[in-house]
């Protein structure tokens, strides 16, 4: 099935009114380019492209107990969100050029960035970015080109998947990027601070940090202020519900994953990269903006705006070459955070905290099973230390049904036994007593 | 029409959250809370139902309006792959998952999308190997740059600017500065095509590669491909094609085949994916045989038993350029599209992509300029020059066309082309359909050259008529705090 | 806009079927075939969608409009309802596999919610039983009639009248009238109840029973209901309950309790399943202890060891009246409002229902005749007789809301009132929505004064103007053949 | 969770400013009519309700493969069908009793009766009745008027369900229903013409049967006429893409259960009746009609039309007492109609018919097994005689993971061990293989 509108008929009719052959549309292209053939299978119907699909999605294994989280997380997402996004006018529609014809986008991003704006305490933001890890890489582009100096301090508690990838998009440049080592789950602020010298354009630091633990930058704001660094908070939007914002603190530039705020987990995309920062750089700023302007009438209206910044215009001076973003996602997260409101995030955030706390409570109550690390305050993850390989007992626990947490190993050298769990509002109290009682079983 | 903040009422209450089943235990000190409460909007679940019923309303889509957007492929999105994406087994499944110990074999029916599809573009494009992780096209020209880098790296070349002609789509340049090099622009011929003779006076030693789209932007093919990739080829540069335009050669010639080391494709053009208001999509790079090393962590490979699995000991590889395999759900969609056409409907979809633009541009090419007289490919570029003599510009008639019901193309892109106008109908369109567009367009010159005042007055039918966009970028007002 | 039929193009193809994976054994012969193919539109997918999609547009629905269309409760639908009813363990759910040998073990789930309703509806309106049958209100009544015609075979009552008050819905003496019995029409008072004297003489042994709304049309509670049902009970007669105005009492006072037998409830109102433009619905009939056994096959009971099973074994019962448990997902959607809902939920439905309404009343007392001036229940009935002075009726009024972007009240319903205009805010719409309307309906009265061509012209804004109704009926086009 | 408006706040400020308490709004009720308590659970919010339903659904065995027919069909639903049905602006709307706003609906009910038309080769429609059961009687019901006599002739290859539902409809009215046991599967027609008489209002037949054979009603519908008698003929619409019409038969009423075009099996709905007739009984027919005419300005439009026939103006009076129908599915068999295409429908007519004869084919070639009947003409369901009960064997069947079809005696006497079953265009030839090596293991 071709979804191809003409008929033969009505080809063979134009083909004639041009007076052309359709092999004759095809020559401009040099013979020997045309392929001969393709080896690929034959069409199929809908209906046997639903079952082969229903099948492939069959072999997931969704029915394991989700407790793994590492920056993605398993949170509820109201009916309502779907009914709203799948309106085929939001979704069909592309980027917002024509602006009276897309005001219901346009308006939509506006909104969108205000809410950025009032999630984080921040003053700007822009229209989306790929994913957390790309937002935290143009943020960190975006202070050296603010600052216009070449050194960017990182503590390892922020993502190690957001550190690979700023690693990977900095190999070509000359940019030198300094890991500190945490210091029992929270950032190293000594080392940070040696660091931090006059050559240095931000400092990037995560809240709640990888680990679930909760900090509060505003010192490091005003360290980084004092040697004219930028400081760059990667943060976790549902957890803004009730912790100290990073606009609060005095961060610079903002970014995040906006995954949790009503997008399905979806094997890893697509998500949504956001990013706030404060007014004087908003013209620093990677990505779209839509602004509120009036028309003759007096009626107010949106635009795209700043686009001398972009790529379409400044083609290799743009502060990014970001074109697509991640529009309907905004919009996805504009509308979950529309429908749980302001205190339906509040009580969300609340929950992932309680029963987070609860989960940990339930764990250390296991004997050989302790919090990883001292920390008091945390989110909705926390670091368990287990008395032998978490990844070999993490494995044990999948065939007992439970995804139960992601081994530390894989990117923390001395964490073979650590494992962090990960708690939303979607999992009961009976189902963190089975991980208790299957953890219990395993060891 | 109120912005959704402005109809919060305080006290309101929207969607419900899980009952609470567990006491608090711990109470996060007041130092790490926020001081007041996130000024969300307080609503109904009807009240936010209806305001972005009403907004959708807004818009002109795919599924409402003729879309012929130049360089954008607006082509139908079937809703099967919308509602396969919505299956559980995929929507609900966490990245992570894998990175288990025998995760992999938790996912199976993920990886096997991911797989199938690699093997599908490698052979619609020519390519050795693809990865999934670029979220968009520019993502994609981004990553595949960063291959260019890493190959001349690996081999000690020193290369420092990268070419790309001057009708080049904007993220070209764009990718090649922030992977660290330096842009060179080259010139077109009379015939829109690439200045051959300059390109060889561009090339040096230094040249580490070159980017193009064939069919160019201006939906022309390049007819000395073979002979600008050789010429790149000679100083060990590569070819990367942006394959944007895809859908002009798709199921009939591949891009390897004309001599592209390293491709993008979007799959949110041709592969039918929704383009989301502006996203998300997917822009998969692929690449020639000598630089699979190079190609981001992770891909997925079949093991000895049948069995799917992730590679992630890829030493020479740049890395990560995503978290996890992309935006999974966009590239299942497109999956889906290829699946459903097959072979035979992919060549199809190439055959009338191109019949359609060609259609286009004979009908009109008497009313309007054509600034390059020749057979197009999978779009046209008209310039609105003629009507310029009353001072009609593009974007005079994209206003006349939104009066009527009709997205307008593209304007003012590709820049090489004064008051540029470029119509990309796709395969997806009618014949009824391309015909009722026709005859507005030739309506739109006749009023130009008759009334051309009233062509400057629309759109007048729309929720707002034009918009300041210079207040817009003065007087900054882009949130509500 | 062009109908369907009128956009086929010969040989143009939409969804393909299923793939043949056998061969044909047996031709059917030729004279058991259609001679020619049914002239179903041939079409592409995408002008489907499009076509359909821009249909919708000419709609409104609660979810782009205030819809304070009086007695039919036009709330807000939940989202979730929609979703739970497309889970495949209901959706794919064939009905005659309870038939099967211990079949209802095989559908537990949906016997279930069944269960589930039965006792709900029962604690709600003081029943005994329900049935789930009732594909919509009107059929409700029916079944409830032929209930009462059953009892009354059953103890060989001889009857043949049924009372129904003059403000009653017409259902009401059309469900009667065709299960065999003459209806007997009952006048309202000066307050718009029921006149209880013209009922006590028109009530004798010929009487089967009398069919009541309360709230009645008016919005009126009838203040002597319990005298009411006592007058029919004493001639053996039985007191219907037309629920469609449950929402004005529901979770706080219960037709039982006032002295009914037979309750039917419109799930498609009260209980915020979608009108989907005129049905499905969905309308279940009550009763008391007495006449349970009339009810019709089957009926989900729990066995001993607690599953449940369908009930065939009834032979007191009327029979079937829908081949299987009625309208399953629309009892479905209304099974999750009420538990999303419960006792605390539904009570404060009933309150603002109620709350809602009379503000509007209040406030637009001063500008249009309110004929019955007391408080009232969910809805509120007001007459154009003032406007009338200047020649403007209640349909101009109605129009006069649609060009300002509301759904109009329900006009020329309740017949007893002249010009009547019966406004039902419901719950669900909050004070803000009510005050522009307040706003629009006095700027309505003041223009019915000043400018009332203005309002005979009305509406421009929508796709088509006032349609020619007389020449519909006359030139009966109805198919487009 | 209540989806009300008004907060705490605002629902004092308005009772204050009507001057009124909560309780005060209803002091008009009898106090001792206002109820104590309401014995029923306390509110839940969307997570619980989702977890809880979910948990009802997965009780419910659709895991079995289906070759369950007697009217009610698996068939395939594009997904294009739901995208459509799922807009919002039609399935919150209501009767279009305001046509400038509800032109969306009334084109695609009139769409819709064009479609019925179409299908049967009739010539008038109406918007839709509740089911295929009630669409049979009211078209009983219609016949009586038209004719203004009382006799009905039925035969029993009609749908058993519906027959006893017409008999439930007609017992406190006089009308003589009169039935007749089918002959070899097919109507008894020496029987039906000896019973038919001046009193006789109408003959009703179904094509294709109950036992899924394939008739000509051709010279019943002339021997009716001949009495001054009616033929009414039950139909089914997917067949209609391959077989003769009962418009071709001229039949005078024409109904049927249109489940089969888009709408899901649901448990039993809801489903939609509809009702087709000859042009001089538009007035006497059920239901509302959509008529086209035009607005002052000349432009096309639809409203509701010949209200006349209908009980908010006829009241004891009208045709029939129906109100709310089955809008939302008539549009539903509407979209999925267009989609198919004149093509799809008979392809899927034919694949229908191809997949039954082939599963007959291999059913008997199972030692004990045969048809029924002798017929050979049958569309998509066959009658299977077993070597035992019927309705034990599809009892074991389930267990293999079959729901394998009808069995025949709870309708008809001495068919213990005949068992119905129907094949549409999902079932593949695997499957249909695997139901019959199944069967063959259980005998
Ligand atoms: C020719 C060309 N290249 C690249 C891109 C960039 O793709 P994306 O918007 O997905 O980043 C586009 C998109 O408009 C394009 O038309
Ligand atoms: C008072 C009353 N009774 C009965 C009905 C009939 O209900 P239905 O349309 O579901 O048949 C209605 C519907 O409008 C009504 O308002």
């Amino acid at each position: 099935m071709s979804f191809i509108a003409n008929t033969q008929e009505q080809q063979k009719k134009m083909l004639s009114e041009i007076g052309l052959s359709m092999d004759g549309l095809f020559s401009d292209i040099p013979k020997e380019l045309i392929a001969k053939k393709f080896n690929l299978p034959s069409g199929m119907s809908e209906f046997e492209v639903r079952n082969r699909l229903a099948e492939l999605a069959g072999k997931n294994h969704i029915d394991l107990t989700c407790f793994l989280g590492g920056g993605f997380y398993d949170h509820f997402i109201p009916a309502a969100v779907y009914a709203i996004t799948g309106r085929s006018e939001f979704y069909t529609a592309y980027t917002p050029y024509q602006p009276e014809i897309s005001q219901g986008t346009l308006q939509a991003i506006f909104e969108y960035q205000s809410l950025i704006c009032r999630l984080t305490e921040m003053q700007t933001s822009n229209a989306s970015l790929y994913d957390g890890g790309t937002a935290l890489y143009e943020a960190m582009m975006m202070a050296l080109r603010i600052t216009g100096r070449n050194k960017i301090l990182i503590d390892d508690s922020v993502n190690p998947i957001y550190r690979v990838m700023i690693h990977s998009y900095t190999k070509n440049l000359s940019i030198a990027l300094e890991e500190t080592k945490n210091e029992q789950g929270l950032i190293n602020r000594k080392a940070l601070l040696e660091k931090l010298d006059d050559n240095t354009a931000a400092i990037i630091v995560q809240n709640p940090n990888f680990f679930g633990c909760v900090d509060d930058f505003t010192d490091m704001a005003e360290a980084a202020h004092k040697k004219g660094a930028l400081l760059i908070v990667s943060c976790y939007p549902i957890s803004l519900g009730i912790l100290k914002t990073p606009g609060a603190m005095g961060a610079d530039i903002v970014t995040g994953e906006g995954q949790s705020l009503g997008l399905p987990m979806s094997f890893g995309g697509p998500y949504l990269g956001f990013m706030a920062t404060k007014k004087d750089y908003v013209r620093k700023m990677p990505g779209r903006i839509v602004g509120r302007t009036k028309d003759k009438q007096g009626r107010t209206g949106f635009v795209l705006t700043l686009q001398a910044r972009e790529q379409h215009i400044r083609r290799d001076k743009a502060t990014s070459n970001i074109c697509s973003n991640e529009a309907l996602c905004a919009l996805t997260a504009l509308v979950y955070s529309s429908l749980l409101g302001k205190e339906g995030l509040k009580q969300t955030a609340q929950l992932c905290a309680d029963k987070a706390s609860y989960a940990l409570q339930r764990m250390t109550s296991i004997k050989g099973v302790k919090s990883r690390f001292e920390v008091k305050w945390f989110f909705n993850e926390f670091v368990l230390e287990l008395p032998a390989n978490a990844a070999e007992i993490a494995g044990k626990l999948i065939e007992k049904g439970f995804a139960a947490g992601f081994p530390l190993s894989r990117y923390y050298q001395g964490m073979e036994n650590s494992l962090l769990i990960a708690v939303t509002e979607k999992r009961t109290k009976q189902q963190i007593g089975m991980l208790a009682e299957a953890l219990e079983a395993v060891l | 029409m109120k912005i959704i903040f402005e109809k919060s009422v305080e006290g309101r209450k929207g969607v419900m959250p899980p009952m609470s089943d567990v006491p608090t235990t711990i109470h996060i000190k007041k130092e790490f809370l926020r001081s007041s409460d996130a000024k969300l909007p307080e609503l109904s679940e009807l009240d936010v139902v209806r305001h972005f019923t009403e907004l959708s309303r807004r818009n002109f889509g795919v599924d409402t309006n003729f879309y012929p957007l130049g360089s954008c492929t607006m082509k139908y999105n079937p809703k099967v792959a919308e509602r396969i994406a919505a299956y559980p087994g995929f929507a609900h499944l966490h990245p992570l998952m894998p990175q288990l110990r025998m995760g992999g074999m938790l996912t199976q029916g993920a990886l096997e999308v991911l797989y199938d599809m690699d093997n599908f573009l490698c052979e619609l494009t020519g390519m050795a190997g693809f990865t999934m992780q670029p979220m968009a096209g520019a993502h994609g020209e981004l990553t595949g740059i960063m291959i260019m880098a890493a190959y001349h790296r690996d081999k000690g070349n020193k290369k420092t600017t990268v070419l790309i002609p001057d009708s080049a789509h904007g993220t070209n340049p764009a990718s090649a500065a922030i992977a660290g090099y330096k842009v060179l622009s080259v010139p077109s011929d009379k015939q829109g095509m690439m200045d051959v003779n300059e390109l060889r006076k561009m090339v040096n030693s230094e040249t580490a590669g070159l980017m193009l789209t064939c069919p160019n932007t201006l939906g022309i093919f390049e007819k000395n491909i073979k002979e600008i990739c050789e010429i790149i080829h000679s100083v060990d540069g590569l070819c990367y094609y942006d394959g944007a335009n895809l859908n002009a050669i798709v199921g009939k010639a591949r891009p390897g085949d004309f001599g592209f080391d390293i491709v993008h494709l979007n799959l949110h053009k041709t592969f039918a994916t929704p383009h989301g208001g502006g996203g998300p999509g997917a822009g998969p790079v692929g690449v020639i045989q000598k630089l699979v090393d190079f190609l981001p962590v992770s891909l997925v490979v079949k093991r000895n038993d049948g069995t799917l699995a992730l590679e992630y000991d890829r030493p020479k590889s740049i890395g990560y350029i995503a978290p996890f395999y992309g935006n999974f759900a966009i590239i299942l969609r497109a999956y889906v599209y290829i699946l459903m056409l097959g072979r035979e409907g992919l060549k199809a979809v190439c055959e009338n992509a191109v019949l359609n633009a060609n259609y286009v541009k004979e009908k009109l090419k008497k009313y309007y300029e054509l600034p390059f007289e020749q057979i197009c490919k999978h779009e046209c570029v008209f310039s609105a020059e003629k009507q310029m003599a009353k001072g009609i510009h593009a974007i005079d008639i994209a206003k006349g066309l939104i009066e009527r019901g009709f997205h307008p193309p593209t304007v003012y892109f590709p820049t090489i082309v004064k008051e540029s106008i470029m119509i990309e109908p796709t395969e997806t369109e009618s014949k009824e359909t391309l015909d009722t567009f026709i005859e507005t367009m030739i309506e739109l010159a006749k009023i130009a050259e008759s009334e051309p005042e009233k062509l400057k007055a629309a759109p007048t039918s729309t929720p707002v008529g034009r918009l300041d966009e210079t207040a817009a970028a003065k007087n900054i007002d882009i949130a509500e705090l």
